[in-house]
């Protein structure tokens, strides 16, 4: 079944739950190499997010909700994140734009875009122990499940799932970017936050299409 | 946690104001977006100076507005770079149409967020210019990390950017100068505790009894090596040695020496180290005309300082003595 | 304890020659016996001011030597008062014939070194007048024991008398004026930790997690009560409460406002309880028309803040105003 | 046997050499109720007295070397107790003044001028928790034993005695005077550590003694 405005809304829904929940275990990740905001800057963005989506008319399509996310991460994130998710959010909207729904190959687009745009601002590569190392797997995922037919709940899952693999796996990693650079060889052994925020971010996605 | 405070959440907001109460002939406050500014801003055909960044550096940056240095402060959360949102409200209410100038400690949150700011006064048709800052050589592998991380130098840029756009500067010359100081500055610093963010409720590192940071960054970001504690002198030796080197400084040259406390170090330590960094300066023919010492650039209650050589010459040195009038730093007037 | 210090032994002395060091446009130093004082003094025809006592309270008392304020600082052994000697060698540096004023905070120790130096002093001709400085309201049976402190109301003594004098005022007329700011001031404190003496190694006291020391003196004497933590505003008022009703405010009155690092506290939580401290005095129809808020009087690296509030009139406003130009405080000039 | 000017130099010395020994005990004692700085005054006041001490000529008399340590201390321990302690051994150069030897009586003499001279200063009444709970006690004990006949030996023997258990028994006290005094009820418990350091000089007065 594609997926439509009320998936990306329940996405949104469940992504705002989800990192309230989690609050405490991203500013504890984020204070082992960073210094000890991310969760409390996701919290804030995504209780924004919620508040603002909530005045948005009910026939306001994916793309509309996609770009109100990402002014609104934007606004009110703050920290390096606030303009990465922001921005990831933003180039969403753009590939949605005009859609009514989103098939698989359609969701592909929409995360390819999404990471390419965190990669934009960020210049990170895969392998610098960032958010990019939950992204970029996770796309690839997403893309060899569309090609081998997936619907796209299943494209989600299989993006989630790679997403949360690829944060597990920043952890023996030295960062390259982000203040956990500064850490050198005492960053192994700590799994970035931002990757982390991210799995937990596609797999609110992935839920809200499997329950959708 | 034992701080004084009310709700981790209000911190910033409540500290801000009681900021603008206490120095309401200075600065005003704008609640929503946050933003402190010159109560005199937007100066009649004044570059303006901006800066800002996540707040628990205080007195930096809102310390720092006023006559002679920055039109306006925008603090961000605790230890997290604001967002665009209040930074383009603090460029539209300072820019008097002369340019504006965003000073920039160089961490990718700030970074991002402030180009972001600057892309939006831009389609309003503000000239903005930024200066990044990146004084700490603590960080030395710069290629393959975030880059060198804009410290305590960030005040001695503020101080001499803003008495030369004070001067009536254009902004290209307010830039080249700002510039000039950050290309100048070396800084590093030490931790001997870590502070703790409000909304954490916890130390953002654990140092034993007997360790020590050396070359610590401003969130508490490690730096060159955990080391066991010794004596002042020596801490001062570790600190001074690779500015100095980096600096290149040979006999003759001229510095303003500047011994920072990172929050929780009672001043009596500070001048402990001041003189042995002025010491060890003399012994390389280096000559201390400028001095500051205090606790001007933090990291919440942190106990630790930093010590940051700005070599001089003529021009920076009559931008140093121009007459300011901030919260925090206050001579001539 | 972790601290930027070499031997414990000579933390007095080596903070002391950078503090001269940094500011050698401002102060002097004598080495033997140690004592601060303003480079252009004798200042002739003027009335000297003398302050000191234990260290670990800097700025307090060094930071205030300078135009408009002390001409001499004693420093002791961290929290011991300095003994008759250096006193009596400073009097003699200073005086310029027009007589001396000590300005002692009342402590045991500080009030018999004073009355020895002052002896002393008088046998060599020189006329020595003794304002001893109690504001601290935490102590409420001041007759079963040795009295109210002296503690962060101090500043304000030097600030205005040193004004006075620096205006020309005769003897009489500085000790007049000292000792109405001394019976318009009004302080009190809380620790939320402790502070450790370098010699001594470990703390001077201790308290829970949750544990606060209200009413705490500045060598972490105990107060009122040690009372479980709760938040900015409720220790604000805790605070000011008492304050308010010892000096008996009522509708109209102006009054300066100073709320006070006690060492290791940010900036931040500072104007956090600056801003309920002026809610609560104009909810009693109070006019904060002063302020100042920052580290000036200082238990080495406690946490915790201290409140004091100055009944002003148009005397005493005009000379907080006057110009002062000293390391820890300066302005108009 | 009378007592003479190698005792007074004698009882400098093993005063110095117990407050240096037990500096780091009254120090804690201090911290306790005090400002832990009491134990580092005497340590830094008996070290420079030591110095002084051996420049003086070894005629000199103990109304001499009492003077010596008096102004000394006066000029090296600051705090409270430099005052006090100065003014006692100022006032017992005074009582000793022309004497070449000192009997029992003259030891009597000597104490209580010392005792006074500690409150005249600091205006303490016994009781109050300070250093006078170990004076006084040890002035009506020499008094006590120099009329029941004992020699100057015992006098101090009976004085050191006296001023022990006087500082011991400031322990259960409220203090009046000085910093303990701020402690109201949470004094209790805690000895001075002015009592104790007066019990700790008038014990290396009597251990001189019995050593002569
Ligand atoms: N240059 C970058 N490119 C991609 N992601 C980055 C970059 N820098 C930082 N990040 C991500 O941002 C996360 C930190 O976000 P956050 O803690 O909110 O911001 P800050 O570091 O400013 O405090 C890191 O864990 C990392 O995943
Ligand atoms: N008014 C007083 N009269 C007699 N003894 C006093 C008085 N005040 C304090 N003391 C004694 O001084 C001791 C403290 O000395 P010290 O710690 O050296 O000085 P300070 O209290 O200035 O730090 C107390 O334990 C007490 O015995
Ligand atoms: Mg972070
Ligand atoms: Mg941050
Ligand atoms: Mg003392
Ligand atoms: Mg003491």
């Amino acid at each position: 079944m594609n997926l439509d405005q009320q998936w990306a809304r329940e996405w949104v829904r469940l992504a705002a739950a989800v990192l309230s929940e989690h609050r405490l275990e991203l500013v504890s990740l984020d204070r082992e190499i960073g210094d000890g905001d991310h969760g409390e800057n996701m919290d804030r963005g995504f209780s924004a997010v919620t508040g603002k989506l909530s005045q948005l008319p009910g026939e306001a399509s994916a793309s509309d909700i996609f770009k109100l996310v990402g002014m609104t991460l934007i606004s009110t994130v703050g920290g390096a994140a606030g303009p990465l998710y922001g921005t990831a959010f933003i180039r969403a909207a753009t590939a949605t734009a005009g859609a009514q729904t989103v098939d698989s190959d359609g969701l592909v687009s929409l995360l390819t875009a999404a990471r390419d745009g965190v990669v934009a601002r960020g210049k990170a590569e895969v392998g610098d122990k960032t958010m990019v190392d939950a992204w970029t797997p996770a796309v690839d995922a997403a893309a060899a499940a569309a090609q081998d037919g997936s619907d796209p709940a299943a494209v989600l899952a299989a993006a989630a799932q790679a997403a949360e693999a690829g944060a597990l796996a920043t952890e023996p990693l030295v960062a390259h970017k982000g203040r956990a650079s500064y850490l050198g060889e005492r960053a192994v052994g700590h799994r970035d936050p931002g990757a982390q925020s991210s799995a937990l971010l596609l797999r609110a996605a992935a839920d809200a299409a499997a329950g959708a | 946690m034992k701080k004084l405070i009310n709700d981790p959440k209000d911190v910033v907001p409540e500290s801000a104001a009681g900021f603008a109460a206490a120095h309401a002939d200075l600065v005003s406050l704008s609640t929503d977006p946050i933003y402190i500014w010159r109560t005199d801003a937007p100066v009649s055909g004044k570059v303006a100076l901006i800066s800002g960044g996540g707040s628990g550096h205080e007195p930096l940056h809102a310390g720092f507005v006023g006559f002679g240095m920055l039109d306006a402060a925008i603090p961000g959360p605790v230890f997290t770079s604001p967002t665009p949102d209040p930074i383009l409200a603090a460029t539209q209410a300072v820019s008097a149409g002369a340019g504006v100038v965003y000073l920039v400690k160089n961490y990718t949150g700030d970074v991002l967020n402030f180009e972001t700011a600057a892309e939006m006064a831009g389609a309003d048709g503000i000239d903005v210019q930024t200066v990044v800052i990146n004084d700490d050589v603590a960080v030395q592998d710069s290629l393959y990390t975030a880059g060198r991380r804009g410290v305590a130098g960030t005040v001695l840029v503020e101080k001499i950017a803003g008495a030369c756009a004070e001067g009536g500067a254009a902004i290209d010359e307010v830039v080249r100068v700002a510039q000039r100081v950050n290309d100048r500055v070396r800084s590093m610093g030490v931790a001997l505790t870590a502070g703790t963010v409000p909304h954490a409720g916890e130390p953002g590192f654990v140092l034993a009894e007997d360790e020590i940071e050396l070359g610590v960054g401003i969130h508490g970001e490690p730096g060159r090596a955990r080391i066991p504690l010794e004596s002042a002198d020596g801490i001062t030796e570790k600190l001074l040695t690779p500015i100095m080197d980096d600096l290149g400084l040979v006999t003759g040259d001229q510095v303003l020496l500047f011994v920072n406390g990172m929050g929780g170090t009672p001043q009596m330590e500070l001048y402990i180290v001041y003189r042995h960094a002025a010491q060890l300066l003399a012994e390389r023919g280096v000559e201390v005309s400028r001095n500051l010492v205090g606790t001007y650039v933090t990291s919440l209650e942190m106990q630790g300082c930093s010590i940051s050589v700005l070599k001089l010459d003529d021009e920076l040195t009559e931008l140093w003595d121009a007459p300011v009038q901030t919260p925090a730093l206050r001579w001539g007037r």
